[in-house]
């Protein structure tokens, strides 16, 4: 059940496949600079609580974006910046969010990674490692009693959160119910500061796939190509009526867990090996190979997006902050029910 | 017709699927075998492909039901016990909760929690967990008490657009008969006078309205007129109806079936000390259940429990104040 | 990883084979008539609540049973009655906690499968399938930490109960810790009514073990010998510090999920195949085939059993009822931080 | 020295871990990483083998504490918010809390919780569910305030043969400050008269006392005395030092920052109205966050929990009736 993917195929030659990786990679660039400008906001003190970054995740979390369509299901975790706006968030959403604006999707309520647009399919994370898969599982299982085909959900998830019950009820969940779930597993070596070999002692996480019945992947994370073929295949095979798909990428996070993290406990051999490669460089590289675009032109994308950027914070700093005496305290949409008795204030 | 309480609830889930297609029941055991106690006998058959059998995973059902009705639908989930809820709690109270408030999507759906106390059921098929549910925010928590209850209030919980945990009484299932069921009844949210009376309000909900009104009996011949306050809903809870009553009969008792610290007894008596302090005549009173688990042997599950004699004990201990 | 035991191997002549096979078939016969008691007193109205059975399952409990040594540590689920008389139990604790005697273990406080002895190695089950075994991995995690080597925890679950996240999260625990946890699966067709169909995706539960790195066995559930020699093997292997062993024996659960059930939902099929076979009959046949033991013997054990457990009976019954003003109601050991405040009576 | 609550928890858990060799430390990130705030900052390295870093299996790791316990070990947990203890809850709460009743076997584990909301926490970093642990029987819910008392209560915690919460709050990790650790200190169960005033009493506990302190002190100028209780402990709650303080003054406002149904507020309330009813001149009142999850962006959150300035308008309100 297990295939295998790490070595590039010789690409081929056809304008689609040329197209989605150019597609893919300017999700990944544009992420890779909205994830800085982050960053550099977060030093600046401007951003409240905390700042999660993707770096070295972009090629995979790139594919999965491109390989959904608009009325797939999609729900990403924290190091899913591109996969998010190759799905098709504006990056006004991911600013207003991480900003707190009241303009955003989470209107202040919420924050940073946690950010999403239900009625769209594209599901806003709680922080409970694990918990969203079902829920992914949940929109499809309503599909298909609405007797709606030919969706996919797709979930991400890191090395860490395989430990967690809800991963596993899920996943089993989605295999009973041959459910089109492709769960993604980001194994970046880490969760925050913990390496792997606490977190589960099978050789590889795909691994696991056979106790579910259901299929499997393995792949280069770093590589964009075979990213985006693996993932391209599992979607495509859970659009068919194939069941849950599982596919891990390896990888390594080239940055801390959080913006507070300095990440020093990551091992230098990991990072000089080849899990330790920059995906963004290695596709940029692979792309000027194969002569599908030039610097020139990536030099142009990186200026627009820059400005793409700057102007959405631009355009959100100026935006009004939440006002809590505006602000309609309710928990639940059934206004009526809700509790007239007040004790706060 | 002798309609049963889990009549009443078998009898709402099938009006809910038949009425409305965007219901479905996920659960263990819930399909064929037609549940552990019966609420969705023969629902499978009736209704093809719409009752359907879960895992053992109260976590991801409860997640799949919150996916579901972000797509639209309104999945009633049956947890087999409410005690077992507690490996879905996560779901409940962060995913479920959570939503509406976060995303401004509602999230309909109804969890069903078989719960309370019977003989033998011990630890674990036996607690009252409302408190657990109604202290977190975005949850309505439901008690129905009678049979006309369980099937009007199990209707509304599955129409309302939120995140519903309908807290069905084990002991009541099969111990309460009504003739036939409602056409129409009290909104959610209301509070219903179970027993009249001037000399005393009793606050209850669940099984204890059954123990209050046993009580009330008790001690009419001793001259006491009992006026019950049956609250059906715990969140949210009618604090005017409750008011209302304290202010007739300046004596306030609260029943519950659930542990003593916190939970709907304690915030009842704060409500009513806050803003109905000079309603009071007498210093509002409780009756819990005992700070321990649930215990097995029945010589000890009904001292651990409100019984009617135990609340006719307290009520009178008040009346004499 | 996986070994597949499933033909009763010639039985080897030696004393120790025969004994063991011997002990653990009388303490199947014991098993078989407590519960009948237990059965015959449910109809009889002189139980409180449910009375769950372990009808076709004793051959795999009380291998396990057998297999340990009073200095490892026990965790049975529901329909080990088998496993927990061979681990030690007395009848009379059993009895005891069925009929709420304050003397029992449990004094009246929890009831029917719900008892042990934490301080003999022996955990007292909580309903929520799946969370006993962190706990027994936490006794095994203990002991490393005390230096005391040697040790084996068994933990027992039912198929259904391999979809609760606390089944996963033990087990991949363990495996991370690489603690000697046997863990036997009792896959017997049915979760209450629930065919496995609905529980798991895999073809054979066994497979979950190489997700988790773990060894794993495959076992004929009805055959007596082949149960004590892949229990004993993996008791053994855990014991020599190889980690974690899964055991999945296949069977039929012979009565329903509780007493109170008529188990009409079991496929005639199921029960006319090899799986249906009652355990107890085929290690009986077994044993007088070996002439290990004759007919006149069993009938002897048989009737000094059935003494035995009315003598129980018969003592519990004459013992009082707890005495709900006799009894402290205090829920922690520290007596002077329990609530002086009490609100209920 | 100029130590922190953090410092203290730390300094805390070294100490256990020096003094008693049962007792050893599991969670995520905690052991060469020395913590998500670096509450076991070296430990690792000076207790070789004792501080362990655990899968991301909340149920787990609270299941192998108990586990442990029964064979005598005294094992702190650490979740990395309390948060996420929500997926450890049934362990702990039907596990580890029943353990001692069901079996006469203690169960000496120490669960620390990171609670309570800091500025851009959002609502799955910011929680404060001191109220779902104390519902339940069997376990004891501490809340300290300070500096000192984080140490004390944490060594006393370890050293109590019960299943505690250790409810340390985020927002005070680096925001107080001690000269030095303390050699003595009340014992738990004991509330803390944070500070004396004979108009009205505070009753309140974790971050809240420092906000009910700040409001003491701008009501001072008013000609106001406000006597503020720090509870310390939530389960169980000291009522003889609350009754004790309202005798004195009268008046009676409880303040929380959790949700405001149930809970620790209406606990006290309902004590002192049924019990200490002669001792109120004034209906007791409460402050408690807002019925909603916990608001990421500053302007809300700030909204959202009791703050000085809340407090003083309440106690204000409160002063005039
Ligand atoms: C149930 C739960 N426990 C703990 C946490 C705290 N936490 C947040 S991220 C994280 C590490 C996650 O690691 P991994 O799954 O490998 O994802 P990565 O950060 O490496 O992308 C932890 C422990 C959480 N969010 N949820
Ligand atoms: C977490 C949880 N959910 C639901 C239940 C209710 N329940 C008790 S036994 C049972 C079926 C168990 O099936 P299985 O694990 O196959 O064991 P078997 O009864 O077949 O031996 C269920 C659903 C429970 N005890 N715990
Ligand atoms: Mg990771
Ligand atoms: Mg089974």
């Amino acid at each position: 059940m297990l295939q295998t993917v790490s070595d590039p195929k010789p690409a081929t030659d056809s304008t689609s496949t040329r197209e989605l990786q150019l597609s893919a990679f300017r999700f990944m660039l544009l992420a890779r600079l909205l994830d800085d400008k982050f960053a550099a906001l977060y030093r600046a003190g401007k951003i409240h609580g905390g700042v999660f970054l993707a770096r070295g995740q972009e090629a995979l979390s790139a594919s999965i974006g491109v390989s959904l369509k608009k009325t797939d299901v999609f729900a990403p975790l924290i190091r899913d910046t591109a996969g998010r706006l190759a799905f098709g968030e504006p990056v006004l959403d991911a600013v207003r969010t991480y900003l707190g604006s009241p303009l955003g999707p989470m209107r202040g309520r919420d924050g940073n990674v946690h950010r999403g647009r239900p009625q769209e399919g594209y599901l806003p994370m709680i922080s409970h490692l694990g918990a969203m898969i079902s829920v992914v599982n949940g929109v499809l299982f309503a599909r298909r009693l609405k007797k709606i085909s030919g969706t996919v959900g797709a979930a991400c998830i890191g090395d860490g959160a395989t430990s967690t019950g809800a991963f596993h009820e899920a996943l089993n969940q989605a295999a009973v119910e041959k459910l089109p779930l492709v769960l993604i597993v980001a194994d970046n070596q880490y969760a925050y500061s913990t390496p792997t070999s606490f977190q589960f002692a099978c050789e590889n996480l795909a691994d696991k796939a056979i106790g579910y019945g259901v299929e499997s992947y393995s792949v280069d994370g770093t590589d964009l190509s075979v990213c985006l073929k693996v993932v391209g295949d599992a979607v495509a095979k859970a659009r068919a009526g194939d069941g849950p798909q599982l596919i891990v990428a390896k990888l390594l996070r080239l940055c801390g867990h959080g913006e507070h993290d300095d990440a020093s406990y990551v091992d230098p051999q990991l990072k000089s090996s080849p899990l330790g490669r920059d995906c963004l460089k290695v596709a940029e590289e692979f792309l000027l190979r194969q002569n599908w675009t030039d610097a020139a032109t990536i030099a142009e994308w990186r200026g627009k997006f820059a400005r793409e950027i700057e102007e959405a914070v631009g355009q959100v700093q100026r935006e009004p902050a939440p006002d809590p005496f505006a602000e309609n305290w309710l928990a639940i949409s059934s206004e009526h029910l809700s509790e007239t008795h007040t004790n706060h204030e | 017709m002798n309609l049963t309480y889990i009549d009443a609830i078998r009898e709402a889930q099938a009006h809910a699927l038949r009425d409305d297609p965007r219901v479905f029941i996920y659960g263990q055991d819930i399909g064929a075998f037609g549940g552990a106690f019966k609420a969705t006998k023969n629902l499978a058959k009736e209704f093809p492909g719409r009752v359907l059998d879960s895992p053992i995973s109260e976590d991801a059902m409860v997640g799949l039901a919150v996916g579901a009705a972000i797509e639209g639908m309104r999945p009633i989930i049956e947890m087999q016990f409410a005690d077992f809820s507690t490996v879905g709690f996560n779901q409940i109270v962060n995913q479920a909760a959570t939503l509406f408030w976060r995303t401004n999507v509602p999230c309909p759906i109804t969890v069903r929690l078989p719960f309370g106390g019977t003989s033998g059921g011990g630890p674990f098929h036996s607690q009252c967990i409302e408190t657990i549910y109604a202290h977190y925010p975005g949850l309505i928590v439901l008690t129905p008490a009678t049979v006309e209850d369980a099937y009007s209030m199990l209707l509304e919980a599955v129409a309302l657009d939120d995140p519903v945990i309908f807290c069905e009484h084990k002991f009541l299932y099969r111990h309460l008969k009504a003739e036939k069921l409602p056409s129409e009844a009290l909104p959610i949210g209301k509070a219903r006078i179970a027993r009249e009376g001037r000399d005393l309000t009793i606050v209850t909900y669940s099984a204890m309205v059954h123990e209050a009104l046993e009580a009330a009996t008790e001690l009419a011949p001793e001259g006491w007129e009992i006026e019950i306050v049956d609250l059906r809903s715990v969140k949210p809870l009618d604090t005017d109806t409750v008011m209302a009553s304290v202010a007739r009969t300046g004596k306030l008792l609260c029943v519950g079936e659930a542990w003593p610290w916190g939970g709907v007894t304690a915030e009842i008596i704060a409500r009513v000390a806050s803003e109905g302090y000079g309603l009071l005549d007498a210093p509002p009173q409780r009756l819990n259940a005992k700070d321990t688990p649930v215990p097995y042997h029945p010589n000890l599950w009904t001292a651990h429990r409100p019984t009617a004699r135990a609340v006719a004990a307290a009520a009178r201990k008040l009346l004499r104040t």
